[in-house]
């Protein structure tokens, strides 16, 4: 169990050193740095200290030295629009993501969880074809416009929540309940299916030749089967996860993460986004981590054999 | 002597599926509308010039925000309305399906060609290039591609080549994680040892064996990666990374009326539904796709 | 007869799929003394585990459906039970073992924790006294060191220990019925002949009865009392084991039996049954034999025979057979 | 001297475990350990054994499927390993071809039966269209099936139906030898019959040289000339099939026919036990010291667990055991 994890964090490690490279490598294919990272407004004297902090007299590997120590000392530089640390302002807007995230990661887990087994084990009756149906409706209306819809029908026409911007628990309402939507139609059909799988096995007949009541046959025996598949997936429901989190920041204008990330693209400010690039690709890696391990925990198999 | 008799193992063994004939016709219609819309939609990409009534970027500021025909005010001249701009609504639509097919189709182009080769090539070769092609799928699969676009946003400026340059650097690994997942199933597989045995060489069995064997997933994921790519477009043009103003695309379309919402919320509402219907065609068809040619793909 | 633990009566059991009605089993009559081993041996898709899973009631559903017939358990027809009075019989008074070892355990739960789950249930009995339970089910299908074993999960065990796992769950609240369908088939000759002299000593242990479902004759002459031998959905003759092997009456059995080759001498050359079985969609209207058979009559393709007892224990339903 | 096609000689295949990221080398799985064996022109070899004993990996390495550890193949006296590459795909390969076990799984199910039988030609001669379409008939017909049959796919043929393919498709290029892996043991007994008929036929026509795989023992002395009895990736017992079958001598060889005995319940009353072995086949990454069989024999002496026995040749059959030492 201990190398597994030993194993998985040292391809996180890696995985992070190409991901810095990539980012190094694609600003310096791109044209000059400086014209990325300087702002219009930047005096020749910043511009000249910028190529001195960056060393782009030296050779390549020297300026990729001199960017990963950065990097590593969490000193991302500073913005260009605000003139402030970048640093400082991913702590300002991470905890406000989180507080959107989090629920939302919940509330769609739990009840992807609930109706994906309700759907498989009564397969092809009205709730199984409805459950079906809502999730590819949900794979397939633009998260961005239904947003956008939720808010004409919510604020503008019934006056039953505010529009946007961060405040008291009913600001909370329709963006958490927008990044849900982003990630429950996907989570729900992995659910569905994997149950479905499990259910046509034969050690669900052994339980059943056993006598054990519906109940227990599914919660127990079945479910944890199922969700093994759907983990190994995971990263493409981060990935989802990341979009639907950007969208709901922008349309509620939330001050988190993604509002920074976009408003920074908009600005070119290189810094932030650089930033904001390696610390979302941190979190990623790390949930996939996390992922890893849950999955070591479910099945015993990888837990033995690894170790 | 011997005559042609139905395979007795596989079919004695029932499927089980106690569909009814409702359900059949039910089953049967998730095809055939899925595939009228996505022909509509082809037709109307290819003849957008003839079809559009209005130029889709002539600006009319006399003619802001004008209602659908089918409100007050409205007129057979926008039957759509018009935008914030007084540009038509309609006409911009049919432009857009132009962008949003182009876009998917030549990314899902690349992305499956790449993703089969290489899918192919893991699954039959093994070993250490197997092994490394890999890992550096499953880090593409966990990459999120709208930071990857905002970064190719920034340093190569938006546009339609950023677009389809972001979808694909990391569109490829989906494809190539599956195909090799069967080129694997198919390499171990007794006939390809008989093929083997026959002196069959390796691109033989690449090209004659695995190739036609792993065309049926391939299919459906392609299929289902229409709706997906022109939902990721669309996507990064509301976000206004994706195909920069004036160029018609549905998504910048959602986003220009965003801030009209209260007041012309028909900007915003027209290419949210058609985007929402064309994906749910390409699902929809994908899913039909996939229940008929081959069931154990139902994770995806 | 008293001692009649199980009363099989004209059990009929179709699949309804989009293709039409496949009729798996149609119309079988068999019973089992307490105690007994009783064999059911056919070739694949003959109905002989459909019979099984129609006893227990856990066809697939929604396809398959018990059609028609009895089930009689000690008094109780089965078929008349309400799923959860059903649900009491299965484990408890009847049990069945599954052909692969390899799929039949769950793979997340130890072997302990799936053996328990059975005993906590149809025993109610308190957690400190399960684990002795399942100590003494592993132990009597001989696991070595069944204190550690119960701690182990499917995958590190050999097929042949999960299969003895899958023994323990099916005896571990001593049914009274066991339904065996192929437990041996995935195992190797050496293990499989272990597996059957187990079986034999837990037999004479418990005094369960068992229907032994099987393809091969030889695990048959080992294993059954009784034996029953199917074609397509139907029981063509019953009679004890060494009848059966002596004097086959049914052609098909003769032909079955003829087929295999010897162990004990050398053929040159082995009788073979020309053809395939009908298919259960499309079934002739007379014996379903008839069109493989070599002493067809007339009657054989029009009408279906009757199953005749020719003498005391040994039926066979057969045109040929007066 | 009897006209040998192919011989192996000292055959091993180890297969390394490795552990942890660099892979280090922590012990060998003994697959195939040290084996020989002949097989003559138009006879039968049969290697028997449970899973595990190594006689796939042997026949995958005849079929050069596997590479050896080490050993020599010889085919017709000349060592297949010292052949080069166009020498195998003349002599070689078009002269050794193989019937799989499972006839679902051996045919590619997106190729017509025409063009599966046709593979062997296409890829190793220079046969025009022609040609081909009217070997690949001549092929069906031989096997039983008949020519309109051709342009079907596989999933329209019973099993029975498709093993008869598999056969055509290994004689399309007339081959010396074919490896048979299990080639009834996935049919119905009624269809067994069938198959086992038709291949013993096609070796009398043709003169083929059988090297057969199987579990099942009376399907083994039906189709054999000499049987090689395998345990833990050795040969334990090696000799005519006859002789073996009447008269097996090592212990292992009488447990498995006792295995695979019909005996009714009144023989074991007249006292025919059946011989049952104890425990399971030990892994073959730590076969035991001694004789590898000695952990379940029931005539196990002190000798059996130090020394490993030396073949003996008893009467025509070859011995691995230490009983047989004073003889």
């Amino acid at each position: 169990m201990t190398r597994f994890i030993i194993i998985r964090l040292l391809q996180t490690v890696i995985a992070l050193i190409g991901i810095a490279v990539l980012i190094f490598v694609m600003v310096r294919l791109s044209g000059d740095p400086i014209d990325l990272l300087r702002s219009a407004t930047s005096t020749p004297e910043e511009i000249e200290n910028l190529q001195r902090q960056l060393g782009l007299d030296k050779s390549n590997l020297e300026q990729f030295w001199i960017f990963a120590t950065g990097l590593v000392q969490g000193d991302f530089g500073e913005s260009l629009l605000k003139r402030r640390p970048v640093a400082d302002m991913i702590k300002d807007a991470l905890p406000n993501s989180l507080r959107l995230t989090v629920p939302a990661f919940v509330i769609s887990m739990v009840l992807a969880l609930a109706l994906g087994v309700l759907a498989a084990t009564r397969r092809d009756t009205f709730l199984d074809n409805g459950v079906k149906f809502v999730a590819i409706l949900g794979q397939s209306i633009p998260g961005f416009w239904m947003a956008i819809m939720a808010m004409l029908l919510f604020a503008v026409i019934l006056e039953w929540l505010p529009t946007a911007g961060m405040g008291g628990p009913d600001h909370y309402v329709m963006p958490v309940g927008t990044m849900a939507f982003f990630m429950l139609p996907g989570m729900m059909r992995l659910v569905r299916s994997g149950m479905l799988d499990v259910l046509d096995s034969e050690y669900i007949k052994l339980a059943r030749i056993k006598g054990l009541p519906e109940r227990i046959i599914i919660w127990k025996h079945a479910l944890r089967n199922a969700i093994i598949a759907p983990l190994t997936t995971a990263g493409m429901i981060m990935a989802g996860l990341i979009m639907g989190a950007v969208i709901t920041e922008i349309i509620f204008n939330w001050p988190g993460m993604g509002r920074l990330m976009l408003e920074a693209v908009y600005a070119r400010d290189f810094p932030v986004v650089q930033a904001c690039t390696l610390l979302i690709a941190v979190m990623v890696l790390g949930m996939n981590l996390l992922v890893d391990i849950t999955y070591a925990y479910v099945d015993p198999q990888i837990r033995y054999e690894k170790s | 002597m011997l005559s042609i008799m139905p395979n007795i193992e596989d079919k004695t063994r029932p499927k089980i599926s106690g569909l009814s004939r409702r359900a059949h016709i039910m089953r049967s219609l998730t095809c055939i509308v899925p595939l009228t819309i996505l022909s509509l939609l082809v037709l109307t990409a290819i003849f957008a010039p003839w079809l559009a009534p209005h130029d889709p970027i002539k600006v009319s500021m006399t003619e802001r925000r004008l209602p659908p025909v089918f409100m007050e005010g409205g007129s057979t001249k926008y039957i759509l309305g018009t935008d914030h701009l007084g540009r038509d609504v309609l006409s911009r639509a049919i432009y857009g399906a132009r962008i949003s097919l182009s876009v998917s189709l030549l990314v899902i182009a690349i992305t499956a060609s790449v993703g089969t080769i290489l899918g192919i090539a893991a699954g039959y070769i093994g070993g250490r290039t197997e092994a490394f092609l890999m890992r550096f799928t499953d880090i593409s699969m966990s990459f999120p591609p709208l930071v990857l676009a905002m970064l190719l946003s920034v340093i190569l400026g938006p546009g339609y080549i950023t677009v389809v340059l972001a979808l694909s650097v990391l569109g490829w690994a989906p494809y190539a994680r599956l195909i090799r997942g069967e080129a694997l199933r198919i390499r171990n597989s007794d006939f390809v040892s008989q093929a083997r045995v026959s002196g069959a060489s390796p691109m033989r069995i690449m090209i004659k064996h695995i190739f036609p064997n792993v065309i049926n997933p391939l299919i459906i994921v392609m299929t289902m990666a229409v709706g997906f790519m022109i939902l990721a477009e669309a996507g990064l043009s509301f976000l206004g990374i994706g195909i920069p103003p004036p160029d018609p695309s549905w998504g910048s379309m959602v986003a220009d009326g965003r801030g009209d919402i209260d007041r012309a919320w028909w900007i915003t509402t027209f290419p949210g539904i058609l985007i929402g219907m064309v994906v749910m065609s390409g699902n929809f068809f994908g899913d039909w796709l996939r229940d008929k040619m081959d069931p154990r793909l139902r994770q995806l | 007869m008293s001692d009649i633990l199980l009363q099989v009566e004209n059990l009929c059991t179709s699949f309804f799929t989009r293709a039409g009605e496949f009729k798996a089993i149609d119309g079988v009559s068999f019973y089992v003394r307490e105690g007994e081993t009783f064999g059911l041996v056919g070739e694949s898709a003959c109905g002989k585990t459909v019979t099984g899973l129609s006893i227990l009631r856990l066809l697939p559903e929604p396809a398959g459906r018990i059609i028609g017939g009895k089930i009689i358990l000690d008094g109780t027809n089965l078929i008349e039970l309400s799923k959860k009075e059903m649900r009491a019989y299965r484990g408890k008074m009847i049990s069945m073992i599954l052909q692969d070892p390899m799929t039949s355990l769950n793979p997340v739960y130890t072997v302990g924790n799936q053996i328990g789950e059975s005993v906590r249930l149809h025993q109610g009995l308190r957690d400190d006294m399960v684990e002795d339970e399942v100590i003494s089910a592993l132990r009597l299908l001989r696991i070595p060191a069944p204190e550690i074993r119960i701690r182990d999960y499917p995958f590190q065990m050999s097929g042949g220990m999960r299969q003895r796992v899958v023994g323990s769950i099916a005896m571990s609240c001593r049914p009274r019925l066991l339904i065996a369908d192929e437990p041996t088939t995935a195992l190797d000759a050496t293990i499989q002949a272990q597996y059957i002299a187990l079986f034999k000593d837990i037999q004479k242990q418990t005094d369960v009865a068992i229907i032994f479902i099987t393809h091969d004759f030889g695990v048959i002459a080992q294993m059954c009392h009784r034996v029953a031998v199917m074609y397509a959905g139907k029981i063509v003759e019953t009679a004890a084991t060494s009848t059966i092997f002596k004097a086959p009456k049914h052609p098909y059995t003769a032909a079955l039996i003829n087929s295999v080759p010897h162990l004990d001498r050398k053929d040159d050359r082995l009788y073979s049954i020309e053809g395939q079985p009908p298919s259960l969609l499309n079934l002739p209207p007379g014996c379903r034999f008839a069109p493989r058979c070599h002493d067809v009559q007339e009657v054989c393709h029009q009408q279906q025979p009757p199953t005749v007892e020719i003498s005391d224990g040994h039926s066979v339903s057969c045109w040929g057979v007066k | 001297m009897a006209d040998v096609i192919l011989e192996g000689r000292d055959l091993k295949k180890y297969y390394p475990v490795t552990k942890g990221l660099l892979k280090r080398i922590i012990g060998w799985v003994r697959a195939v350990d040290g084996i020989s064996f002949t097989i003559e022109r138009g006879k039968t070899l049969s290697l028997v054994g449970e899973s595990g004993a190594g006689k796939t990996t042997t026949a995958k390495a005849v079929l050069l499927l596997e590479k050896l550890t080490s050993g020599t193949i010889l085919f017709e006296g000349k060592d297949v390993y010292r052949f080069s590459k166009s020498q195998l795909k003349t002599e070689y390969r078009p002269r050794v071809q193989s019937v799989q076990q499972n006839p679902w799984s051996s045919m590619n199910p997106r190729m017509r039966v025409r063009d599966i039988i046709a593979e062997p030609l296409v890829v190793n001669t220079k046969r025009t269209k022609g040609q081909i379409r009217s070997r690949v008939l001549e092929l069906l017909d031989q096997v039983g099936l008949s020519p309109n049959q051709a342009d079907y796919y596989p999933h329209e043929f019973s099993g029975g139906q498709r093993q008869r393919i598999a056969v055509a498709r290994a004689l399309a290029l007339n081959p010396s030898l074919v490896v048979l892996d299990e080639p009834v043991s996935a049919l119905d007994v009624s269809i067994r019959a069938q198959i086992m008929n038709l291949l013993k036929d096609l070796q009398d026509q043709y003169n083929l040289s059988y090297l057969v795989i199987a579990h099942n023992l009376a399907t083994v002395r039906f189709m054999s000339h000499s049987v090689a009895i395998m345990y833990l990736g050795e040969i334990v017992e090696y000799g005519e099939a006859e002789e073996l079958f009447e008269r097996p001598l090592h212990p292992y060889t009488r447990a498995l026919i006792s295995a695979s005995m019909l005996t009714l319940p009144e023989d074991e009353d007249k006292g025919v036990e059946p011989i049952i072995l104890s425990g399971e086949m030990p892994s073959p990454l730590n076969p035991p010291p001694g004789c590898r069989f000695h952990t379940r024999c029931p005539d196990v002496q002190d000798i059996c667990s130090k020394e490993v026995p030396e073949v003996r040749v008893i009467g025509q059959q070859r011995i691995k055991c230490h009983v047989y030492a004073e003889q």
